[in-house]
């Protein structure tokens, strides 16, 4: 941490000693860093295929069946036994017969007492990807097994992958949103509380005809333009995200911008946008870092809103927000309400936490005992 | 000041016709308009709720096929409606007139608060809204105000004995309470309290009981809340977390300065501290929000929980009316809302004012 | 309204037909003095109420507008001149109307009142309320009905008091005018003038009619209660012996499908008739049905079912092929599909005829259904002709079908459909083969997601598009969709409608043939069939029509019931045998007055 | 007699970054019955800790322990309830730095009538008459018309009458000052004493007086205790003190006076800043409207004029307008009247256009606490300006700012603490430190010395005039102690109710004052220590 400043440092140090933060910071960390991989994790294709001596990565690439002996030139479907069979066989005819036999007659490297060039694959821990359909048995959804620890949607795919899928794309989506949305929009408070006059005045009136613009029409609109994408998902609700900080930011800026010591580093000969930013939004933050949590998760929930209504991001995307939608309408599968509360839960607390340790960093009065 | 309360006022003029234009733009862009809702509707479809009020219905139930009308197989014309029919209908919602004929028209209608009728139903625009009122202003209401009577004292306290252990647990709650997805909480609810499996303690759905007319009036109080009780529950369960978050962090950010050291030096009680001095100083963004917070309570809407308590309030009315596309309802509640919306910003900015004497809206640069 | 031109000098020589009943095919099942229905229970006690539910609100009692939310049975005051009945299909009987007659031409017909016949006000129904009905409904009733009616028909004449006549318009097929004329309301005149009421605004006074119920109370966005009215004038007509027998029929009203089940589980109302199947596989398992107060049925339907399926669109060059569109078709897993995400409740459709015996027989055609064929062979496959009907193929239990994913490969490699180094199929000139799903409704998605991923596993680039509404009406006008889930309709007796469903004039637009399918040969099989008078005629038809259509796989069949899904508080009995058409709930069946009073000492109901 | 309250072994540590750093380290005394004990000592010694202790108003952060026994009641353990009825009421409170003391909004009538009705029931016409009373008694001319005021509305010194005002609402049995009269004009500071003084016969009040000036502390101490580093490290009563100082410390401070006078300005200087008919009326604004009723005249067309490495001094009653004018003159509130500054017009120009020249034009505010902002460490205030004007005098700046602090008398080691981790002097020092670090042409100096022992108030004096020798500065120097103002300025003007009412060079304005008014001050403050004008 060399790196920083004294006084970043000293924040750094308030804000380890802040307990539940930095725990909250390394749990939200590992978390997010592991789903990052979340196709290492939990994929319908295996990480490493050895076929005949030869290495495939499927993951990242394209094979056909035919690289291992079938006889699409489609994508190999390495879930389906008889594919399987092929890899390990080194491509065995038999393979299309028996294919669970000759599994386990190959594992020695040699089926009935022919030596074969035998194969091998290395799967994720879990064998599903988000948008996996599987076989199960009885009715999707169906309940937490050996197979599917969290039990599966009412399409018949494993709720774990998707919970990691969506946990990151959530994650990614909102993390981008509230950034975009948040800068955008404490610049625009900022500058409205603090310059006031013509400039809030018009801005003021800016806002007040954006907000009352029917979202959902201009989603519809740009959807049927442009097609449905997540980055235009994530462009729409930054761009109606935007505007919830601009009135508390204002606010604090209106108010501060009075106070003694903005008046000194005018003196100072301070630019305005350094006041702006280096003396007034420090203490003009509580409400930015008390709501960025709930902005944050907020997003989420309108991503899920949206999917609600049937504009959000594509169908079959692992979204946590169609999650709880199917949570509500198979109340007799409560594991999917429960994953989805969860999963909420832990990433709202963990969120809050952070942010308190944030705070708690920026607050020069704040003491450990 | 008068002059900018003049200025602003004034200013809300063209910020409506602004919000009327951008909103009449875009639904020139809009695919599908009213005709073809009625279109769909008139073919047996369009139910606009079926997303989330519908059970999955996956097995149509089949119509005795013979029937179709008296013993045969009618012919209605392959294109379902009649061009003629179409016409008509664009006719009597005027779009066979250009957009800015239209545009026009309705402005100076809107301007004498003349709102004209639902494309959809035969009622007026105003009273379509004002049917809708109670529903809304119950939830809203009640709702609004538990949060707000848990939520800053709450939020208090936990300033006050911040990275204490009820600091702790009670954070925990507040945020479980945000992160239950309200719907779900509400079929939760449902289900548990009022449904047939559980207890039946609270009715399923409406404001009141059928004999809610012949009740004596403490009977009657007693009814309302009885049948508000879960669905108040279930829109106020997330909204504690953000406001007593805010309220504590507010106040921890206030509450070592130096003028409460004054105010305890004279000796006042720790309430009178806090609600005395802290609260204003500390509370800007929450007061000034509650002039904003009382047209919440008059339009506060949760469509979710008002379709699965059976209630009809302006949470479903607007979203029937955006999807669809009951142009008369949308741009009326859009300009009357806005309308209040735009005063109530004044109201707000005002409030700031009132609050802190020091906050004025003049620039800066002399 | 066009009054009909002077009447020709009528043909004496015509033999006029005066008849009880009315049949499209043959005779009536009953005869003129037939004493009741045979499906009914002549001795049911009356008394008592049934409760069902309806979705959302209502704010109107008119469902002639397309304004408003009308509220359920609003037109159980509105009786027809002739009526259905649920053993039967293709006949009517007379209702308001003792009698009618017309030419064998069917040039016109005329319906002869019954003088007994009164409003619920007491006023008596005489022609000049018919005439009334008639033209108002000309005027104000909704535009497609309006369309398609004067084209078919003159303005009635009323002929005296109790005798109206209507012709029909020189050149329109006769077939089945006469019952869609019998199927005209009746309204009163005088009560029109007297309120000023409008067909076409939403108004919360309901019509009078004749009908047998009435409206006894209401509650917006909650109920609303009919009673039964004491001075019924048709309460002892033979057909009606037997019927309505439910002194009060409520209708409650949610807007939540959960809390509308919370509601009958808790007793709030009595009878349910479910349309999911999850539900109906998981919802029931409550304390009232385990204590025996509530009964869980499944009585055998005999309609036949929507021919529901995945539907091409036919416009689209790449599913002219139809190795493409049997390809696409073996991507979708029925028995995947209903096991797992339907509780194994549906059957597999394969004729567009399905549960009932005008569809083709597994076998190759013979008879007068292959003569049918013959005729139009030159306008179809002459394997047709010589091979068992298409069958709904049949899938493993694995989700993606090795068998049928490798028949599927087989069938796109030959269209010219072969995949590429990246796996996507494309054609010669290098174009992916695309296919977009397009739906409105979320309860779609969860069963095209396991066929979409197939289709990817195909190589084709599949995917599913969910849009609004308003926009899915858009595109289905205009065509713009790869495949919907939608259905087509078959009747059991012959109908102008196969025209726009099935034939070609229309097939570019027809809204009601979403894949666009033109046949010749079935056009002219299709004229067979509406002209059909008798049973087997009309049978063969339908038969060979069923072998083109299955032939053609426009539509790649999904799932069918042939049963109702009924609960219902233990208070409600039928006859033992129920008639194959209608379920006929608030119709015919009874109230068990003593087991109701054990429910509610029980304390079952709310 | 028992003491009132009896402090014994106090120690207070403050938690700061994880380590404990110690303020106050065994501290005792007592204060009698009536008696009035003087707490002096050097800046950040710890007599604010001392002295907030007592009542448990120090901050989370301190570590408190030692006994404190009032009125035989240990209040070191009390409850907290117990300590809130003794505070307001039995002890009372002035707090050291009246211009953030005062919660910013209340109304003044609002504030002092809080005490009222707490502790006396008062409410109604009946606390009004009280309030006004008080206000009067403080030296508040036309009370009535500022009870709506609200703290930023009023001067450095009507805030500090008003704090003073509500801690004597209530007639303590103790009163605690922490420097009560640092903003206040001599004239209005004898009123105050008097008053004290007054309040202390008739209602045998007793008294713990913390300051500075030495004079105050011979007037009306009976005892007095020195600090220096946490410690009292000589106690006595007041003329022995006076007259034998033991310790090293003591003996310095009381030799130590701001001697001697600037440099003569070189001939031919240039003129730095200069203006015309300066006006600022602050409109007196009324009801939810906020429609103006009057204007208070805070400055009432002054005309002054500076030249390089010339010292203007501005004195005046407290509210007669000295801040205004300054802040007048650095283009901080908006003013009528022509500004010239280095020969250029400055009254019309854009904030932006103003920016470069602020490199050269510098202001130490008069209240340091609230012009230092709250989140940012001493190191980057002290620093931001160097960054801003691209001053880089071949250094890092960190060095530059270790130079600075060290030059004020604060240790360069604390610049990366908070500014309320600091005593008032220390917040004042810093203050000075930022403006000086720029080297600019002219610096206006608000009050600088108010809360510095006499000791660090000479050590800054010597700093400004080194540095005006050094760069030919121009300074405006605003302070009530004349006698600092005699050390530093070349000129001085005599403010009063917005107008000068005299000017001219120091010498003849401080040996013949041509006003009355200018006379009663002279004579107040020279009075006091038996010296008269000019004498040094
Ligand atoms: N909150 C705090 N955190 C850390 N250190 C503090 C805090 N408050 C005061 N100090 C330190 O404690 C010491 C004593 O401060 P105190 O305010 O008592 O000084 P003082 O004697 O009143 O000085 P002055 O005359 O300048 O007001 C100083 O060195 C100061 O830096
Ligand atoms: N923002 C304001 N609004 C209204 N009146 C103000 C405002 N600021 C200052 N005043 C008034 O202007 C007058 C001059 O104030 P100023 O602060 O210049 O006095 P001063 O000479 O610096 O006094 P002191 O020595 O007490 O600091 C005072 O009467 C004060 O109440
Ligand atoms: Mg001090
Ligand atoms: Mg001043």
């Amino acid at each position: 941490m060399a790196w920083l400043s004294p006084l970043n440092q000293r924040r750094w140090r308030n804000f380890k000693r802040n307990r539940r933060a930095l725990w909250s910071l390394a749990i939200f960390g590992v978390l997010f860093g592991l789903s990052l991989f979340a196709e290492l994790l939990a994929n319908d294709k295996p990480i490493y295929v050895n076929y005949r001596g030869e290495s495939f990565f499927p993951i990242y690439r394209f094979y056909p069946e035919t690289a291992f002996g079938g006889d699409l030139r489609t994508e190999a479907v390495y879930r389906d036994i008889e594919v399987q069979c092929l890899i390990v066989t080194g491509g065995l005819d038999a393979c299309w017969d028996d294919p669970e036999g000759l599994i386990a007659d190959a594992a020695d490297g040699m089926v009935e007492g022919e030596p074969i060039a035998k194969g091998q694959m290395i799967w994720p821990p879990i064998r599903y990807s988000y948008n996996t359909v599987n076989d199960i048995q009885g009715t999707a959804p169906s309940a937490p097994d050996a197979q599917h620890w969290l039990g599966t949607d009412d399409t018949a795919r494993d709720v774990l992958a998707r919970v990691i899928y969506g946990f990151r794309l959530s994650i990614l989506f909102t993390l981008m949103v509230t950034g975009i949305a948040s800068v955008i929009g404490i610049l625009a408070g900022a500058v409205q509380g603090f310059f006031g006059g013509l400039i809030d005045l018009i801005f003021q009136r800016v806002i007040e005809i954006w907000t009352s613009t029917p979202q959902l029409y201009i989603i519809i609109i740009l959807f049927a333009v442009l097609g449905r994408s997540f980055w235009l998902l994530v462009f729409l609700t930054a761009l109606f995200g935007w505007p919830a900080l601009v009135g508390v930011v204002r606010a604090e800026f209106l108010r501060a911008r009075n106070f003694e010591y903005v008046r000194a580093a005018r003196a100072l000969g301070v630019s305005n946008w350094t006041i702006m930013f280096r003396h007034m939004l420090p203490n003009a933050m509580v409400a930015t870092l008390t709501m960025l949590p709930f902005i944050i998760t907020g997003t989420i929930g309108t991503l899920a809103s949206l999917d609600f209504l049937g504009f959000g991001l594509p169908s079959s995307a692992p979204s946590l927000g169609e999650l709880t939608l199917q949570a509500k309408q198979n109340l007799q599968a409560p594991w999917l309400g429960f994953t989805a509360f969860f999963t909420f839960a832990i990433m709202l607390s963990l969120l809050v936490f952070i942010f308190e340790g944030v705070r708690d960093a920026f607050d020069p009065r704040k003491t450990f005992q | 000041m008068g002059a900018y309360i003049l200025r602003r006022l004034l200013l809300i003029v063209p910020t409506l016709i602004g919000i009327m234009v951008i909103n009449f733009t875009l639904t020139q862009f809009v695919p599908g308009g009213p005709i073809e809702q009625i279109i769909a509707q008139i073919e047996g479809g369009g139910d606009v709720f079926q997303g989330f009020a519908g059970g999955g219905a996956d097995a149509q139930n089949q119509q005795m096929s013979t029937a179709a009308g008296g013993g045969s197989d009618k012919y209605v014309g392959a294109r379902g409606l009649p061009p003629e029919f179409i016409e008509e209908l664009e006719k009597e919602f005027g779009f066979d007139k250009p957009p800015l004929e239209r545009f026009l028209t309705m402005m100076w209608n809107y301007a004498r608060f003349d709102f004209g009728e639902s494309y959809f139903r035969s009622v007026s625009v105003v009273d379509l809204v004002l049917e809708k009122m109670p529903v809304s202003i119950s939830l809203g209401l009640w709702s609004t105000l538990i949060a707000y009577m848990v939520s800053i004292p709450l939020g208090i306290r936990k300033a006050v004995r911040d990275g204490s252990g009820f600091d702790t647990w009670t954070s925990a709650v507040i945020i479980v309470g945000y992160a239950i997805p309200g719907f779900l909480f509400a079929v939760l609810l449902l289900v548990v309290f009022a449904g047939g499996s559980y207890l039946q303690w609270f009715p399923l759905r409406g404001l009141v009981s059928d004999n809610w007319a012949d009740l004596s009036w403490p009977a009657k109080i007693l009814d309302y809340f009885w049948h508000i009780a879960l669905p108040v529950i279930a829109t106020t369960i997330s909204s504690f977390a953000t406001l007593t978050l805010l309220t504590k962090n507010s106040f921890l950010d206030e509450i070592k300065k130096q003028y409460v050291v004054t105010a305890k030096a004279k000796g006042l009680s720790e309430a009178r501290v806090l609600y005395g001095h802290v609260f204003r100083n500390a509370m800007l963004i929450v007061i000034a929000g509650f002039p904003g917070m009382f047209i919440g309570v008059f339009f506060g809407a949760s469509i979710i929980i008002e379709t699965i308590f059976s209630l009809d309030g302006l949470g479903r009315l607007g979203f029937e009316a955006a999807v669809a596309r009951d142009y008369p309802v949308i741009f009326a509640t859009l300009y009357v809302f806005g309308l209040i919306g735009l005063l109530v910003g004044i109201l707000s900015d005002l409030t700031y004012v009132l609050v802190d004497p020091r906050i004025d809206f003049e620039s800066r640069e002399t | 309204q066009d009054a009909p031109p002077a009447a020709p000098a009528a043909d004496s020589t015509e033999t006029v037909i005066r008849t009880h009943a009315f049949s499209e095919l043959g005779q009536p099942k009953y005869p003129a003095d037939f004493q009741r229905l045979d499906y009914v229970n002549p001795d049911a006690p009356r008394g008592g109420e049934i409760s069902i539910w309806a979705p959302g609100t209502f704010d109107s009692f008119n469902p002639f507008t397309r304004k408003g939310r009308a509220g359920a049975l609003a037109t159980i005051n509105i009786e027809r001149l002739m009526t259905d009945v649920a053993d039967e299909p293709g006949t009517s009987y007379g209702l308001i109307a003792e009698s009618l007659e017309y030419p064998e031409s069917e040039d016109w017909v005329i319906f002869n009142l019954r003088p007994e016949a009164h409003f619920s006000d007491g006023t008596p129904v005489t022609a000049e309320d018919v005439k009334f009905t008639f033209d108002l409904l000309m005027e104000q009733a909704l535009p497609s009905y309006r369309e398609a009616v004067k084209k078919l028909v003159y303005s009635p004449e009323v002929l005296d008091t109790y005798r109206i006549k209507f012709t029909f318009k020189p050149d329109v097929p006769r077939d089945g005018l006469i019952s869609q004329m019998g199927s005209n309301p009746v309204m009163s005149k005088a009560w029109f003038e007297k309120t000023g009421a409008r067909l076409d605004e939403s108004s919360l006074t309901p019509i009078m009619g004749t009908g047998p119920y009435v409206l006894d109370s209401y509650d917006i966005n909650r109920r609303i209660v009919y009673k039964r009215d004491p001075d019924y004038w048709g309460k002892d007509l033979p057909i009606n012996i037997g019927r309505y027998n439910f002194d009060r029929i409520r209708v409650e009203y949610f807007s939540d499908s959960i809390a509308a089940l919370e509601g009958f589980k808790s007793g709030a109302y009595t009878f349910r008739e479910e349309d999911s199947s999850k539900t109906w596989a998981t919802g029931y398992d409550f304390p009232a049905v385990a204590a025996g107060w509530v009964r869980k049925d499944e009585p055998h339907d005999g309609n036949l079912p929507p021919d529901s399926g995945w539907i091409f669109n036919l416009a689209r060059p790449q599913f002219q092929d139809l190795r493409v569109r049997r390809a696409i078709g073996l991507m979708y897993n029925f028995e995947w599909t209903n096991e797992t995400l339907q509780f194994g409740l549906f059957k597999q459709r394969s004729s567009f005829w399905e549960n009932s015996d005008l569809g083709a027989p597994d076998a190759p055609p013979e008879g007068r259904e292959l003569e049918l064929l013959q005729e139009v062979a030159d306008h179809i496959d002459p394997a047709i002709l010589t091979e068992p009907p298409a069958q709904a193929h049949t899938s493993g239990d694995r989700q993606l079908d090795r068998r049928n994913l490798r028949k599927a490969s087989q069938l796109l490699d030959e269209a010219g459909w072969v995949a590429g180094d990246d796996g996507m199929r494309r054609n010669a000139d290098g174009q992916i083969l695309k296919l977009e799903i397009l739906d409105d409704s979320p309860v779609t998605e969860r069963i095209a997601l396991p066929f979409v991923d197939n289709l990817r596993a195909l190589g084709i680039d599949a995917s599913f598009s969910r849009v609004d509404p308003s926009q899915f009406t858009n595109r289905r006008r205009a065509r713009d969709y790869d495949m919907i889930l939608a259905s087509y309709q078959t009747n059991l007796v012959p109908g102008l409608g196969m025209q726009q469903r099935f034939g070609s004039a229309d097939a570019e637009y027809s809204l009601f043939n979403p894949a666009g399918f033109a046949n010749e040969g079935a056009d002219i099989l299709m004229r067979h069939l509406v002209s059909a008078k008798s049973e087997d005629e009309f049978r063969a038809a339908t038969r060979a029509l069923d072998r083109i259509f299955r032939h053609a796989y426009f539509v790649v069949p999904t799932w069918y019931k042939d049963v109702h899904w009924v609960a219902y508080f233990d208070m409600y009995r039928h006859p033992d045998a129920l008639p194959p058409y209608d379920l006929g709930y608030l119709d015919f069946w009874w109230y068990d007055a003593d087991r109701a009073a054990e429910l509610r000492a029980a304390g079952a109901l709310r | 007699m028992s003491p009132v309250l009896k402090v014994e072994n106090l120690h207070v540590s403050f938690q700061q970054d994880g380590r404990q750093v110690p303020a106050v380290r065994g501290v005792s005394f007592e204060i009698g019955r009536g008696e009035t004990v003087a707490l002096v000592g050097e800046s950040g010694s710890g007599k604010s800790v001392t002295a907030l202790s007592t009542v448990g108003l120090l901050p989370g952060a301190a570590t408190v322990s030692g006994s404190i026994v009032y009125e035989g009641e240990d209040l070191a353990g009390a409850p907290e309830k117990r300590l809130r009825q003794v505070r307001g009421n039995d002890i009372s409170f002035i707090f050291q730095e009246p211009m953030t003391s005062l919660n910013p909004l209340h109304t003044l009538e609002k504030q002092i009538a809080e005490s009222l009705a707490l502790h006396q029931g008062l409410t109604g016409a009946a606390a009004r008459t009280r309030i006004l009373e008080l206000l009067a008694r403080v030296g508040i001319r036309d009370p009535e018309s500022r009870l709506g005021a609200y703290p930023h509305q009023l001067s450095g010194g009507q805030r500090q009458r008003v704090m003073i005002a509500m801690a004597l609402a209530n007639g303590p049995d103790l009163l605690i000052a922490d420097e009560p009269t640092t903003a206040l004009d001599v004239t209005i500071e004898a009123q105050i004493l008097e008053l004290l003084a007054e309040l202390k016969r008739e209602e045998t009040m007793s008294l713990l007086f913390i300051t500075h000036d030495l004079n105050v502390v011979r007037r009306i101490a009976d005892r007095v205790c020195v600090m220096k580093d946490g410690e009292i490290v000589e106690t006595g009563p007041t003329a022995e003190i006076f007259r034998a100082p033991q310790h090293p410390y003591t003996q310095k401070l009381l030799a130590a006076a701001a001697v001697g006078g600037p440099d003569p300005v070189k001939p031919g200087a240039a003129e730095i800043v200069r203006t015309d008919a300066l006006k600022v009326w602050f409109p007196i604004q009324r009801g939810f409207m906020r429609k103006t009723v009057g204007h208070v005249k805070a400055v009432d067309g002054a005309d002054i004029s500076v030249r390089a490495g010339e010292t203007l001094g501005i004195v005046g009653e407290s509210g007669s307008g000295k801040t205004t004018l300054a802040l007048a003159i650095m283009r901080l509130i908006s003013s009528e009247g022509r500004i010239v500054f280095q020969g250029q017009g400055i009254d019309g120009l854009k904030s932006r256009q103003i920016r470069p020249l602020r490199r050269d034009m510098q202001i130490v505010f008069q209240d340091p606490f609230g012009s230092l902002s709250p989140r940012m460490t001493v190191e980057q205030i002290v620093a931001e300006g160097l960054g801003v004007h691209g001053v880089r005098p071949g250094r890092t700046a960190r060095e530059d700012v270790a130079q600075i602090l060290a030059e004020v008398g604060l240790d360069p080691a604390m610049m990366h603490r908070y500014p309320h981790e600091f005593s008032g002097g220390q917040r004042q020092r810093i203050a000075i430190a930022r403006a000086m670090i720029l080297r600019p042409r002219m610096v206006v100096l608000d009050e600088p010395t108010s809360a510095l022992d006499m000791t660090v108030q000479v050590q800054i004096v010597d700093l400004l005039r080194s540095l005006q020798r050094k760069y030919d500065l121009a300074y405006l120097f605003i302070s009530h102690d004349l006698r600092v103002v005699r050390a530093m300025a070349h000129k001085v003007v005599v403010m009063r109710m917005g107008q000068i009412v005299e000017a001219g060079e120091v010498e003849a304005v401080f040996e013949a004052p041509k006003t009355d008014y200018t006379r009663t001050l002279m004579r107040a403050a020279f009075a006091a220590s038996g010296e008269t004008p000019g004498a040094a």
